[in-house]
């Protein structure tokens, strides 16, 4: 019954031999299992997608209800290190585009330093970060029993003189859901950088023995997919979180 | 016959007390199983016809009977059936739910108001009087009772099946539901929503009583404060009068007759004052400054417990003129400043969460 | 009563040597594999595991309430006994069980492919479930977990004491699982479908499975945050969800369910696959409106995601907000009454058999129509208010999930059985085994619609006096659906050994799966199959067999 | 039989966009782009515009957003199921945040 027309068994095998090395046996082309690659790729930024969805979410609602608070808050952030580190993030994306294109072009050290550029920016970024996170710990502005929110009701000379009002107690304690967020959100955005920068060295590392060259970057390929969307992740964020009403 | 006298005494009553919904005792509960019983004839037609066209087609087109089978792709008449018609079934469903919902959660604006506080794992009821209860709730029949909800702790859901009605009592925020009782008698309470270890303790039991045997009650009962006066208590005691006396240059706005009208925002968004509104102006006044006023008030946040709340809610909702608050205005203006005072006094006001 | 069942000659067959379960030996080559048809078994083993670790679970919450009285355990004991019950039977059973196996078994065979896409994903999807599992256990065993499977905050955040971290977290891991089972799904479908399988000649199974896919990849990452923020709130003390920071419960509640309602999609949809592989083969025909089936599954997923705020009608959602949902609910009512019409008329002029596989199927049509119906009660908001939170929502997703999915699972199971191992389970007691489950879980489960009805709530250890008969009747019930559930595990693992010998196509069915060897050959294929027949092509078939007859004889 | 030369999927020839190279100047425009995009928005966001400010500042981000996909993950090259991916991932984003949010400000209309 197996011996049907339309299935033909049999036993011999098929011409495994001529498969290019990168070939797993059960594609047809190479060029079939690129494309399926990178399309799972898209897939599982399509659950990131929904993953940071679940936070846009809530930003939205609290920042409806708690507009002064969220306001407060965002003027706690400093507007240089995000911009900053909104420079570097969009720099290293650039050079992994570039990187991306140096393993298309089989351009071995132009791959070599791309990536090395987009790790020391990377890197940067979460240096930037760990300053802000400090700062952060220093205010009391960590968001639990350790919490401070007093600041907001009577903000320091130089606050006023930048343009801070004084909060009513009852929305300065709402500060503490903006800043939940803040460390929420950032905080899933750091750690995708974690993940990304530790990827970026082990591509890194076979990159500098000379791997990547023979056509097969379909991992260079969707970890550039992978960073671009932390980018974009981030380019959302800078806006949402340290540009609210800086005019006030 | 075989079976064991247990089981034979579970059937015996089972089938004295055989029903299918629990007793129809408010108005609202004879229409909710008309939809009910709409539904299930509805249902049991489907179940009936699928059950057998499976039956009919499993006879007529066995094996034995029908050894090949025809094949057929399929019929656009046959799908735009039983496409359209479920769905014009569902929409009659939607509809007619959906008006019940309204009813049931649109209280009308004589209805009598009763609080009920949920927390882990009891009900507590205030009524306008000052009656407390605890898992028990009397009501008279023949009149619109509007339940307030609200939740100390977690989520808790306050079920009456007899009326059909259920609300979510939540943390932080007033719901409410209203019935009218029909048929004098004691019914279920329920907790619904799950909360924690007790939850299927936290049961209680609604009293319905006729409007006589309520007054009897009413008077029975009294703690001898009524919500309004222990809310007064606790306005003065609070020092809310020190603003909201409407005097000319008061720095708070005049609360007389302030319950039910329609206030226009520092934010510029018109509100009506009603009972949510109130308890979230006390708690996060910021967000709820009328125009025209500053900023100024402090927030009551941790300080009054949701019992004290409800007291003053009720006698902001009751004061209709500022006399009363300018009178005691005077007089705690003359006293001393006496932090617990209001604990010396026989029957204080009750609410005030001491630190 | 004859039979479709074609077995080879018991005397002469035997099982093909070589084959996908042959192929390598020891253990590490199976902990190791990246063949999608043995990882499928790994699931088969770890799902029936769990299942009946939840299932024992279910027992004693039967045999609690057969009296008023919470006498037997503790309340406290009461409420951890079912949150285990609700989160190992949902997210360790439910959602993995015909995707992750049958669907990982049969979806590369179904579209002519050698593999899944990504076979070590596949693998780590197994070790993701194994470790949400083990942390689920663990959980359960170091003092268990107290907030129903739905982790109502501010409970779970503040007022519970049990571990809910660990089994947050286990969720969250469990949950990846699903997602990268989902995602191998999706792109399977898409890329690897063989030459001249186009969209509509994919078996209905594939595009069931596809829609659940698209849920699973789409929803479960909002599931993983929402936990990622309980855990944060419940350690750190972050105050998205908390009422006295000023952060809304209602929100968790809208996070929670737009994972949590396509999840019963994401349940049902697979199940609805099987059904309708089963109903074509035992009736010898195309199933009715081939077309209508395959788009009520994409279309089921779709609106799917509309819908979740009908399980928080009566939590303070605005009124309007209420109407909107009640009504694409009643929308996404439809396209599961199209499948149950089109199922039936498949039936219509076809020839057929009751094997098991069909028998299930049936008790599937009965049950999941009864729960399809009593949804329609939950998602009109004024009856909802009634019947939400008591027993009648309890036995609607019963009826649903255990009658309708864990029907459509041992159908399937059955059904592809001699594909999977080669050997014929036992018919006649297997036919037993299906009739005692449906009596069983009627038994069971109907009785909750009236005590339910009666306003019995759920999640209550203790309950009125009068609500006892119904209860008692419910666990008497529950004893026979054990018995129907343990059937079928002793008699499969007998048929393991002693077995009939299936042969290549005992239910002489189309799918391109029941052309090749059983058990299958590691790589499914030896040559990538070029389909020119159409999808459920019994004429088809009969040629090929007539062909057969002709060059043989 | 089955010989793998006619394997390639025929039947669905637009899933197979040329692998296109884009040029260095493409992504050096387009990085450019996402620079002064930054400086605007930060530049708006010291800017009185009301209820416009957070609408400005979205727009910007959403524009960037957009060239990056199109350009540095080569959704504009890519094949239409591809760009169906990424819409549908959009679309469910859409749904979560609009219908969320249509409960919590159909709540601030009040009863009725």
């Amino acid at each position: 019954m197996s011996d049907s027309h339309a299935i033909a068994a049999e036993a011999g095998h098929d011409n495994h031999a001529d498969h290019p090395p990168y070939l797993r046996h059960h594609f047809v082309s190479m060029e079939q299992q690129d494309e399926t690659v990178s399309f799972g790729m898209w897939l599982f930024l399509l659950t990131e997608i929904m993953f940071f969805g679940g936070l846009f979410t809530a930003y939205l609602i609290y920042r409806n209800w708690y507009f002064p608070a969220f306001v407060a808050g965002s003027h706690q952030l400093d507007i240089f290190w995000g911009s900053l580190n909104t420079l570097l993030l969009i720099c290293s994306s650039f050079t992994m585009a570039m990187g991306v294109w140096s393993a298309e072009t089989k351009r071995h050290k132009g791959l070599v330093w791309s990536l090395i550029g987009t790790l020391i920016l990377g890197i940067g970024f979460l240096g930037i970060k760990t300053i802000e996170y400090t700062e952060k710990y220093e205010k009391h502005h960590i968001p639990g029993h350790t919490f401070d929110w007093k600041g907001f009701v009577n903000p320091t000379p130089e606050e006023i003189a930048k343009g801070d009002k004084p909060l009513a107690p009852d929305m300065a304690q709402k500060t503490e859901v903006y800043f939940s967020l803040y460390f929420a959100m950032t905080g899933m955005h750091a750690l995708h950088m974690i993940i990304g920068i530790a990827l970026l060295l082990g591509m890194l590392v076979k990159a500098m023995r000379g791997g990547y060259m023979d056509g097969h970057i379909a991992f260079v390929e969707n970890f550039g997919l992978y960073w671009h969307f932390v980018d974009i992740v981030w380019i959302f964020l800078f806006p949402l979180l340290y540009l609210i009403s800086r005019h006030q | 016959m075989g079976l064991s006298p247990v089981i034979w005494q579970f059937l015996v009553k089972w089938m004295v007390n055989f029903a299918i919904i629990p007793p129809e005792a408010s108005k609202i509960a004879p229409q909710v199983d008309a939809l009910l019983v709409f539904m299930t004839l509805v249902s049991l037609v489907g179940l009936v016809l699928v059950g057998l066209l499976v039956t009919a087609f499993s006879i007529m087109y066995r094996r034995d009977k029908n050894p090949v089978a025809t094949q057929i792709e399929g019929s656009t008449l046959l799908e735009a059936t039983w496409t359209i018609i479920p769905l014009g079934l569902f929409l009659v469903m939607f509809v007619w739910g959906s008006v019940l919902y309204f009813r049931i959660y649109t209280p009308p604006p004589n209805a009598m108001n009763i609080y009920v506080v949920g927390k882990q794992w009891m009900w507590k009821a205030e009524h306008p009087g000052g009656q407390h209860e605890i898992n028990s709730l009397h009501v008279p029949t023949g009149r619109p009772i509007q339940i307030t909800l609200i939740s100390q702790d977690v989520f808790h859901s306050f079920s009456i099946p007899a009326f059909r009605v259920k609300r979510e009592a939540i943390p932080g925020r007033y719901t409410t539901v209203w019935f009218e009782a029909t048929t004098p008698g004691a019914y279920h309470l329920f907790c619904t929503q799950y909360c924690g270890t007790q939850h299927s303790g936290m049961v209680g039991e609604v009293d319905v009583l006729t409007p006589e045997d309520y007054k009897k009650w009413l008077a029975g009962s009294t703690s001898g404060v009524s919500l309004a006066q222990n809310g007064e208590r606790l306005f003065a005691s609070l020092s809310c009068n020190a603003c909201h006396n409407g005097q000319p240059d008061s720095r708070g706005p005049s609360l007389a007759d302030v319950y039910g009208s329609k206030l226009m925002l520092t934010t510029g968004q018109p509100i009506l004052v009603d009972e949510a509104y109130l308890r979230q102006a006390i708690l996060n006044p910021s967000q709820h400054i009328t125009q025209g006023y500053a900023p100024i008030m402090p927030t009551y946040q941790g300080q009054i417990s949701e019992e004290g709340l409800i007291s003053l809610v009720e006698y902001i909702k009751n004061l209709s003129s500022n006399y009363r608050v300018q009178q005691t205005l005077n007089t705690t203006g003359l006293l001393p400043e006496q932090p617990d005072k209001t604990s010396s006094r026989p029957a204080g006001a009750q609410g005030v969460t001491k630190p | 009563m004859s039979t479709i069942v074609s077995l080879p000659d018991q005397a002469t067959a035997q099982i093909p040597k070589r084959n996908y379960i042959t192929n390598e030996n020891g253990l590490m080559s199976w902990l190791l594999t990246g063949d999608h048809k043995r990882i499928a078994m790994l699931y088969l083993i770890s799902i029936t595991l769990f299942f009946f670790i939840g299932g024992a679970l279910a027992g004693l919450i039967r045999m609690e309430l057969l009296t008023p009285q919470s006498d037997l355990m503790s309340t406290d004991t009461y409420n951890k006994v079912f949150t285990m019950h609700g989160v190992i039977m949902i997210f360790l059973f439910l959602v993995p069980s015909v995707p992750a196996t049958l669907g990982n078994f049969l979806i590369p065979i179904m579209v002519g492919a050698k593999d899944l896409a990504f076979p070590k994903i596949n693998l780590l999807s197994w070790y993701l479930y194994v470790a949400g599992g083990i942390m689920t256990l663990a959980a359960m065993i170091t003092g268990g977990v107290d907030t129903g499977w739905t982790f109502t905050t501010p409970m779970s955040t503040h007022f519970s004491n049990t571990n809910v971290v660990t089994t947050g977290l286990a969720i969250f891991v469990a949950g990846f699982s699903s997602i990268f089972t989902g995602l191998n799904f999706i792109v399977t479908i898409h890329r690897m479908r063989a030459p001249g399988m186009t969209w509509f000649k994919l078996p209905l199974f594939c595009w069931s499975h596809y829609a659940a896919s698209i849920l699973m990849v789409l929803g479960t990452p909002v599931l993983a945050i929402t936990l990622v923020l309980v855990v944060l709130e419940r350690t750190i003390g972050i105050g998205v969800f908390d009422p006295t920071k000023g952060g809304d419960p209602i929100l968790f509640q809208h996070l929670f369910w737009f994972y949590s309602h396509p999840a019963v999609y994401i349940m049902i949809l697979p199940g609805m696959g099987v059904i309708s592989e089963v109903i074509s083969t035992f009736s010898r025909k195309r199933v009715f409106g081939y077309t209508a089936v395959a788009f009520s599954s994409v279309a089921i997923a779709v609106f799917g995601f509309f819908v979740w705020a009908h399980h928080m009608f009566i939590m303070g959602v605005s009124n309007y907000a209420v109407l909107v949902f009640s009504l694409l609910t009643m929308l996404v009512a439809v396209p599961s009454a199209i499948k149950i019409f089109n199922w039936a008329f498949t039936l219509y002029k076809g020839s057929i058999t009751f094997e098991t596989p069909m028998l299930y199927a049936f008790g599937f049509m009965g049950l999941f129509t009864i729960g399809g119906l009593t949804g329609v009660f939950l998602g009109s908001s004024g009856t909802d208010i009634h019947l939400t939170e008591t027993y009648f929502i309890v036995a609607h997703f019963h009826f649903v999930m255990v009658g309708g999915m864990l029907m459509a699972f041992l159908s399937g199971v059955h059904f592809w059985w001699p594909k999977m191992t080669g050997r014929m389970y036992p018919e006649k007691i297997s036919q037993l085994a299906a009739v005692v489950t449906f009596i069983g879980f009627n038994f069971t489960f109907f009785p909750q619609f009236l005590v339910g009805m009666l306003g019995m709530p759920r999640r209550y250890a203790a309950y009125p006096q009068e609500f006892q008969v119904l209860n008692v009747f419910s666990t008497a019930g529950a004893t026979i659906l054990g018995v129907g559930y343990l059937l079928p595990i002793i008699y499969l693992l007998w048929s393991l050994k002693y077995g009939e010998i299936a042969g290549n196509n005992p239910w002489q069915a189309t799918g391109l799966e029941w052309q090749i060897q059983s058990p299958p050959l590691t790589e499914n294929f030896t040559t990538i199959p070029i389909v020119t027949q159409d999808v459920y092509d019994y004429e088809w078939l009969d040629r090929q067999k007539e062909h057969e007859v002709t060059h043989v004889g | 039989m089955a010989d793998l030369q006619t394997q390639h999927h025929e039947h669905e020839p637009e899933q197979h966009a040329e692998h296109h190279i884009v040029s260095p100047m493409v992504y050096a425009v387009i990085l450019g782009a996402l620079l002064v995009g930054t400086a605007i928005t930060i530049g708006a966001s010291y800017l009185e515009m009301g209820p416009w400010n957070p609408v400005v500042a979205l727009a910007i981000a959403c524009t960037k957003a957009t060239l990056v996909v199109l350009f540095f993950m080569h959704i504009k090259y890519s094949s239409k199921l591809m760009k169906l991916t990424v819409g549908a991932g959009i679309f469910t984003f859409l749904i979560l945040v609009g219908m969320s949010l249509s409960d919590y400000i159909s709540r601030a209309w009040g009863q009725w």
